[in-house]
């Protein structure tokens, strides 16, 4: 119990936690939920972006294209490595997702359909990612902060450079601009929705907030992110799907309409549009991976034989 | 317009963009994290290596296009990259031993094209021959590996090495405007860089419990865009949104 | 221009068109030569279909489109085909749980749309409501065969309805277009197709040994052009010569 | 020797030898091995025409086309029953063709590499195959000529579709009749070798001539077909890639220049361009279908227990 209350303390005075110190399994469990989702959520988000790198319409896209599917792997990697400093293990992990018992962002569950959905993605959903993830910078468990300040300096340049496709796209041909109103159409309620339920149903904001596992709620997280997304969608001239958006002059932020939380839900159930494909594809990669795997373990444990010898 | 010259530095650019569109297709579907990372980047050295052989290309020819107008409007039989750099990913191994054949010709060309008589060339060979020579190290650490892994993996790097083993006189090949840029001090001969390739390729073959394949029919044609039946399809995907909007600029 | 009547006909011709497409892929590659002449049979009645459809669609529009400009000039998202129709081939089971579902409801439907109000689509019908009500048969007996046959081919018939269940209320979806032509007698409304869909079902995985699936949360957005990710590829190879070469002749 | 005697006297009254009579078993080993090596070159020639089906440039051609895939899987398993007539099982030829003891036509170790490919090989491949079959309708073993009759109607309109196809292209945009002649360019010299070795190097001619189950010699045929498709070439408007055709005003034929023999032996050793492709996917098809193979026979056997119980 003193422990406790001197972990407690520690948290609320904002200074680190760090992997040898004491903490709640509660805290810990927490954790290793959160950032092995998040890290799950980064290999996954691979593949609908992965869907247009062999469709990418120039090599300068080609090329900033798998730079960034680039950097979410080398994410994802990192956000392992900071689960593993809880005492869990990359394989568990993998295995928790691929059997279903993980989950990850149930935004990667919807289809890229065109390639405008690149520079959607860019914009919306990493700019999303961005906002739930610049107060995770001071969250109270070292490793993850650490992890956080990188990945987040990463994402702004991914956030700038899918609004720089769409850019491009509004200014070139009709078509074009077609493409990007429709990106923006499929992809914007599922943006909304990447803030997680609405806070008045979300059971365990309250103690993640209190452990600085989480510094703002999902709602007050939401409406930074409309507020700062509209005017971008100004600029590009785009209409944002809802007809009940509208300024509000007294409240200082946009009002908007209501959120199908039965799709969300039936998307965190892993029913989403592609939810199917996204973990086909990701326990193909592991299984036909596996004698690649074992044939590098069987050559490093002949070569430490031969060292040893 | 300088052909020969165009002709080189196509066959050159056309290498790195196929190769390099096909380790793109690896995206979110390799053995391993660590790999997946490494294939992009391989792929990201290639795609700006064909970025400036096309550029420089279009330039060569003087008739406005650019690398883009290169990549994404030709058809299969204009394209003029090795049958090798357009051979399907099949699996891991098949990937590695397209991969190490192809870095360890590529490297050893490339830290030759640095001596090149043309500037242009010689400043793009400087930045690729460095990249390469760690793609040929890459490959050939993984030759190792699964070589020497398992039974299942030895297995597998048989039937690749078979595979590839058809398409390396292609490879070498210098055709009619390969040697008339080699008479003019442009870029060397790439049968002089064979002997190399092949003591590198036995070395690493015996380094990794793998036979050298014995001599097979050769299957040529890539440099006068005589190809497999999977360059049309690798092209048909690449290149769907330029052809589906040909005035469009991204 | 008609352009409920130009919505249905699109619908009916692009759900034909894309499965005969998919079917054209197993061309060579069936579990035995019978298998793969019966796939070929079957799409050659979905094209032919298609032709047909998409031809009439075209005089409806009156912007001097063919079924070939409708095929081969489209982008996805002007595609109307169920979402049903563009999944990916997979495994044998795969194909067969979707041609089973598809057929049966189609049979249904064309049968119905015999005694339509409009002359050129009953004419239409008739030929295709034939064709389809062997489909059905067709796929009925191997999803009977592969239920009832090994462990291996039933649990594949569970993974293939699991997977193509979900597409079945896009299947049935009336849209705006559908019931304006369903008011003026041109179409039956699917909904009211819907409960003998169920009772084949029933009966054909009983017999097959095989559970009707539960309820799923439906995957919505074929009639609307709100495809998978499956349709682009499959379109980016099917358009590829007339993209290409858009002034030719074929 | 009374029974060779009589076999002999009847093949050469040009009577037909049915399943149940008497053979010699060279006369049995010789017709499988050639029938089956017929069947086979049906099937494994589904694959470089496959390859179109999906792209075929218009519903039109496409419907041909899938139709003409058809008839070569059709003449495929007649000639997989003629065969089995003489004592052999499908399973096992499938097997010879899978192991490479069986070979196949070298033409489809040959790549399609664009659209008039298809018009080519109905044309030429087509068309040299009904050079070889028209004799064989009147072969000396009675199913084997049956199922001839047969293929050679089919053949005879698929070679009137190839030619359709490439008249299209050659009356099209100067980009189309390139093509066109690209195809002739690559099949021209393959459809000759379909011939088989020249006669002074074909060893088992003499006694199959003898036997009926060849009825003219292989360059004899190969003459025919040049003789046949050189002003067919020319009212195309394409020029066939052999610098050293003329027509020899004495003979009555056209001179043609020499085959790459050695070419012809690589592809008959099975390093045709493409023999890895055709028979990994020959293999992977057969493999990929076993269990449903097996669930057909396990449905049947089960059926037919409850129909006898």
């Amino acid at each position: 119990a003193g422990l406790l209350a001197a972990f407690e303390a520690r948290v609320a005075a904002d200074e680190f936690i760090e992997p040898n110190d004491w903490m709640p399994e509660a805290y810990r469990r927490t954790l290793v939920r959160q950032i092995s989702q998040h890290a799950h959520s980064e290999i996954v988000g691979m593949l609908p972006e992965g869907n247009w790198l062999t469709r990418a319409p120039s090599l300068k896209r080609k090329a900033i294209l798998l730079a960034k599917v680039q950097d979410e792997g080398g994410h994802g990697l990192y956000l392992y490595c900071a689960a593993e400093t809880l005492g869990t293990s990359r394989e568990d992990m993998i295995d928790a997702l691929h059997s279903g018992r993980a989950k990850y962002s149930t935004i990667f569950n919807y289809p890229t359909l065109n390639w405008a959905d690149i520079g959607a993605i860019g914009w919306l959903v990493d700019g999303a990612a961005i906002m739930n993830q610049v107060p995770l910078q001071r969250t109270s468990y070292g490793p993850y902060a650490r992890a956080m300040v990188r990945v987040c300096k990463e994402e702004s340049f991914h956030q700038r450079q899918g609004y720089d496709l769409l850019l491009a796209l509004v200014n070139g041909l009709p078509e074009q601009k077609a493409m990007a109103q429709d990106a923006l159409n499929r992809w914007w309620w599922p943006a909304l929705m990447m803030f997680g339920p609405p806070d008045d149903n979300s059971p365990n904001s309250a103690q993640s907030i209190r452990w600085r596992i989480k510094r703002e709620t999902n709602d007050e997280l939401r409406q930074k992110f409309v507020d700062a997304t509209v005017p971008q969608a100004e600029l590009l001239g785009l209409a944002i799907p809802d007809p009940d958006l509208r300024w509000n002059e007294e409240g200082g932020h946009y009002d908007f309409g209501a959120i199908q939380w039965d799709e969300f839900y039936a998307a965190v159930r892993g029913e989403g549009p592609t939810a199917r494909e996204r973990i086909t594809a990701r326990r193909a990669a592991w299984d036909e991976g596996a004698w690649v795997r074992d044939a590098a373990t069987a050559h490093e444990a002949k070569r430490a034989a031969l060292a040893a010898a | 317009m300088d052909a020969p010259l165009f002709g080189v530095l196509t066959q050159l650019g056309d290498d790195s963009l196929i190769l390099g569109q096909r380790l793109c297709e690896w995206c979110g579907h390799a053995p391993t994290i660590e790999v997946d990372l490494s294939l992009s980047n391989l792929a990201l050295d290639l795609i700006g290596q064909a970025t400036l052989l096309l550029d420089y290309a279009g330039v060569v020819e003087g008739a406005g296009r650019d690398a883009d107008r290169l990549a994404f409007h030709r058809s299969a039989e204009a394209f003029r990259n090795c049958l090798l750099a357009e051979q399907p990913n099949g699996d891991f191994a098949q990937t590695i031993v397209r991969h190490f054949f192809y870095a360890t010709y590529a490297a050893a060309l490339f830290e030759e094209l640095v001596h090149s008589s043309d500037r242009r060339l010689s400043e793009i060979a400087a930045k690729a021959a460095k990249e390469l020579r760690y793609h040929a190290e890459y490959a050939a650490d993984w030759v190792v590996r699964l070589g020497d892994g398992t039974e299942e993996s030895n297995a597998r790097m048989r039937d690749a090495l078979a595979w590839h083993w058809r398409f390396v006189d292609d490879l070498f090949l210098d055709d009619a405007d390969w040697v008339a840029c080699a008479e003019r001090g442009l870029v060397p001969l790439r049968q002089a860089l064979r002997p190399a390739f092949g003591d590198i390729v036995a070395t690493v073959l015996g380094r990794a419990g793998l036979d050298v394949p014995g001599k097979v029919w050769p299957i040529m044609g890539g440099r006068s865009g005589r190809h497999s039946e999977h360059l049309s399809t690798l092209l048909a995907i690449m290149q769907v949104l330029p052809r589906a909007h040909p005035q469009a600029a991204w």
